[in-house]
């Protein structure tokens, strides 16, 4: 394991030091471990949170426009209750608190505890569970869906609707909007190591690809031979497809996983458009970058989202983050 | 089992842990995300630590402490779920000093019915409470049966043991190893293994043999 | 060799319809090979390039505040002349064209003979070259320092100082205060693999590192052990301040190459604060991030100017490009 | 020499280093950036195509159309270089139609100068000018003592393979492989490597044994 880092304990810590540093205008609450910005009075309030190694999600989503307050669990672990009480208190502008929750079992149940500690003093608290990736089959003998890329749509609708002054319910009703209309497929070409652990979450031989990765390094749905851009994004957008049907105005996200250089996901990007004006889809918003990352994995994976009109105009509303800036 | 009791068992607890960490890891990177030893060791850790600061005066306040730190330090899946269990039986022991064998088996009990009801989960869906389960059962029958505190917890971390190897043949249907389906069959469930370990740091104190 | 693209060959164009897909306000030109906006009447166009595998640079920098047009080689690759001056020739404005070359012998006479035929055609050309890579020893008998993160600082600033109406010969000026100013160092934790090639630059141990890379895989002044971000941090300072004494107000940027996660850059940004700060020195601006990348590297670079309250001025003024974006 | 040998020089040049273009490359990642060869087919094989299509009726015109090619289709640092070689060789040859020996000398030396102009680089810094400069020198001492084409551009090529043995131990001063310093020294310069490519196809043509 080679890791630009300290100790494997230090990481989160030394990141969130290094986090502080370069964003100034974010508080960093090193004690409660979150990233914040606010409280806005009168605004709804946005807790996310997660494991971390997913940069830059969540910590480079708070900002104007976004969220109000991350929680960073240690890497690859959900954060605890306390910290997301502490955030939740920390941005409450008086209009309650929405907690956007990626659906892992463990995120799940903190954010909860989190909520009922939170009602006990009184704050009222919504949550939207983020569950978008087809890999996995919905069933209501799993844990369900896992929450990914689709995280990134929610955050920033979301994060302008409560910029433009929505209430708690009408905040949650656009996140499950979102969350409804947002498919993800991951595939990757590499493994990542945990720097608690330094080993490889799991192994890959030298042209075998993992198809349906999740952002952990959860193996997928199946082991695959390397093969094209052009076929690894049909493969996704096939998948998404059988789920969500591809037509109309899309949002669409490339996203890397760590370890892919840019150029290749405009490599990917070009397939992935190519793919879809085939099929008679249009292609309105885009974004190409590591968003929403596992490590160093290398890989990507493909978010889609059927737009409204309403929702392209949350989308282009501002935004003022680290991670992503437009409009003002 | 009186209050120092309480506290020797989870320092033997997170003793077990710390030195099994590595192995449930392993368990956990085989079908889910290779955290459940670090993340326990960090949970059991701070409880124990919590434990040495706190006036815990009762076996159920000092239960309840376990919990609380359990929640506030572990993060993923199994802190919220390992700290309800011990807030659970924290509660269900109430403000008595010294517990006796059924008072035990109701705390138990009541630890199985706190993880069950905030995780949803079902014995056979390949969790810790594939452990749990059996643990509790047979810790009630040998109670029932006569046995005293040291024979009750052997039944149960006995029975948690074959709990355990009961996991490996099923198909999880809960938490992160559920994304993973059929793979998972044939492994042995990393929070399984962790109850387990629970349940022989119980057994050990209450037979006199922890340190 | 695992990699997202459908032919090594087409790599290049491939990324190019992409970006073109990705970025519909910008102009891709498929056939001269150049990323395009304006021209903008009156004002200095800034054309710079280079191989490609470094993205975001150039093509990323292209928009408003930073680049007119950037002409991306192949791979590692220089580009060549005609692309070169056929981007010049999109550009200009009427008042002169500024080439950013950074200070490799391909680029510089690839450049020059572009600049050459432009001057041929009448139009009025000048170069800023940069080289601010103090891994490589300064001397007349060599090719000379090379161009690698200070190019960022360059096209930033340059494009800030065109935008507000700056001649040929001041923009000329002010990106060689940027390139006097700057300096940069950089460590590979692990190879890179060109598509055309398909085999890595060079190979690294398991604990080994690469002290002083380049952006294109070359190996650097030394190989050396794994060690903590903290000492790497130092090795890169303390080769910067042999240089150019580290101290006043300093511009910041820790970049990834490529392979490496966010929450690395991170840590090693903690302990660039803690070293400068140590030193007396102030941080006044930073950007942690992957900016000029060398493929699927893993490892880190790092950049430091010496700001004035002019060239602070010119950092903070608006840019908005696919890659760096701030203001209005 | 006319048009047309002129043209199977490239040709022959074209297939020598689409042939070789493995052990350029092999030759450039160990000192510079592993590219030279996929320059060069890139390079030579545009020129090659251009050449099919273009009317170019005089050695110089096509020499000059090479260059050209060469430096709109190379890239990096040697597309530049060779570039300019060609097109200072084909200005050298200006109309004449029948380029004899010591016309090709003096194209030769130019495209020398050309390159040498250019890069600034001297000889001994480790680059294709090792080569190049004793292949011309040779050339004009055959040349001068009564070669033949056939004869002068023989000694030329194998003055060449001596050039490019000798960059073995050379430090390179020039070029990406000049940051590299000490480690340079012990390999082949990859653009020797090429000229002396550039060379044997050259003598190969004028003996008349190309295909
Ligand atoms: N819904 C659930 N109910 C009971 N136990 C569960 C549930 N989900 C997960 N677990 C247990 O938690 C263990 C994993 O814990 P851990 O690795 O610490 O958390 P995470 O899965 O978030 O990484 C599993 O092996 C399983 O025994
Ligand atoms: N200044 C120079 N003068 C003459 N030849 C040079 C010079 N710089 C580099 N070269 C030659 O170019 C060769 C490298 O060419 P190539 O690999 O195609 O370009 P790049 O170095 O840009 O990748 C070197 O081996 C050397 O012979
Ligand atoms: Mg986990
Ligand atoms: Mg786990
Ligand atoms: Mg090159
Ligand atoms: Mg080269």
């Amino acid at each position: 394991m080679k890791k630009l880092i300290n100790a494997p304990d230090d990481v989160l810590t030394d990141a969130l030091v290094g986090f502080a540093a370069a964003y100034p205008d974010l508080t960093v609450n090193l004690e409660d471990r979150y990233i914040s910005r606010g409280p806005t009075a009168g605004k709804v309030g946005l807790v996310s949170g997660g494991g971390s190694g997913h940069e830059p999600l969540h910590g480079g989503f708070v900002g104007f426009g976004m969220l109000d307050a991350a929680c960073p669990g240690e890497v690859f672990t959900s954060p605890v209750p306390d910290q997301l009480l502490a955030a939740t208190k920390a941005v409450d502008g008086g209009a309650g608190v929405l907690h956007i929750v990626k659906n892992y079992t463990g995120d799940v149940l903190n954010f909860q505890m989190a909520a009922e500690l939170a009602g006990d003093d009184g704050l009222q608290v919504e949550s939207v569970l983020v569950n978008d990736d087809v890999a996995v089959e919905n069933s209501t003998y799993t844990a369900g869906r896992r929450g990914t890329g689709g995280t990134v749509f929610v955050e920033k609708i979301v994060g302008a609707a409560a910029e433009r002054g929505a209430d708690l319910a009408a905040c949650a009703a656009v996140g499950r909007e979102v969350n409804d209309r947002s498919r993800s497929f991951g595939v990757a070409l590499s493994t990542n190591v945990i720097p608690a652990t330094g080993k490889p979450g799991f192994e890959l031989g030298d042209t075998e690809i993992e198809i349906g990765v999740g952002i952990h390094g959860e193996p997928g749905r199946s082991r695959g031979q390397m093969t094209t851009a052009r076929e690894i994004a049909g493969v996704a957008l096939e998948a998404i497809h059988a789920d969500m049907p591809l037509s109309g105005d899309l949002l669409v996200m490339v996203n890397g996983l760590g370890g892919t250089p840019l150029i290749e996901l405009y490599v990917v990007y070009a397939a992935v458009a190519e793919f879809l004006e085939s099929r008679g889809a249009t292609i309105t918003r885009n974004l190409v970058g590591n968003y929403i990352t596992s490590l160093e994995m290398a890989g990507c994976s493909i978010t889609v989202m059927r737009m409204t009109p309403e929702l392209t105009e949350l989308w282009d509303a501002p935004v003022q983050t680290p991670a992503l800036r437009w409009g003002r | 089992m009186d209050t120092s009791a309480f506290r020797a068992w989870v320092h033997e607890a997170a003793r077990l842990i710390a030195d099994n960490a590595e192995n449930l890891t392993r368990l956990d990177a085989a079908i889910g995300d290779g955290d459940h030893g670090v993340n326990l060791r960090r949970g059991f850790q701070a409880a124990d630590e919590m434990l040495d600061k706190a006036e815990a005066e009762t076996p159920g306040a000092v239960l309840q402490t376990v919990g609380r730190a359990l929640i506030s330090k572990t993060g993923g899946a199994s802190g919220p779920l390992y700290g309800t269990g011990f807030r659970q039986a924290g509660k269900a022991l109430a403000d008595v000093t010294e517990v006796d064998v059924a008072k035990l088996g109701s705390a138990l009990e009541a630890a199985f019915n706190g993880i069950q009801q905030l995780g949803a989960a079902h014995e056979g869906d390949k969790t810790m409470l594939d452990a749990l389960g059996p643990a509790v059962t047979a810790y009630q029958v040998a109670a029932e049966g006569g046995a005293d505190i040291a024979g009750a917890t052997r039944a149960a971390a006995e029975a948690a043991e074959r709990g355990l190897a009961e996991t490996v043949p099923m198909l999880a249907r809960k938490g992160r190893a559920s994304y993973l389906g059929e793979r998972t069959i044939g492994h042995e469930d990393p929070g399984a293994a962790s109850t387990v370990l629970l349940m022989r740091a119980l057994a050990t104190v209450t037979a006199g043999e922890a340190p």
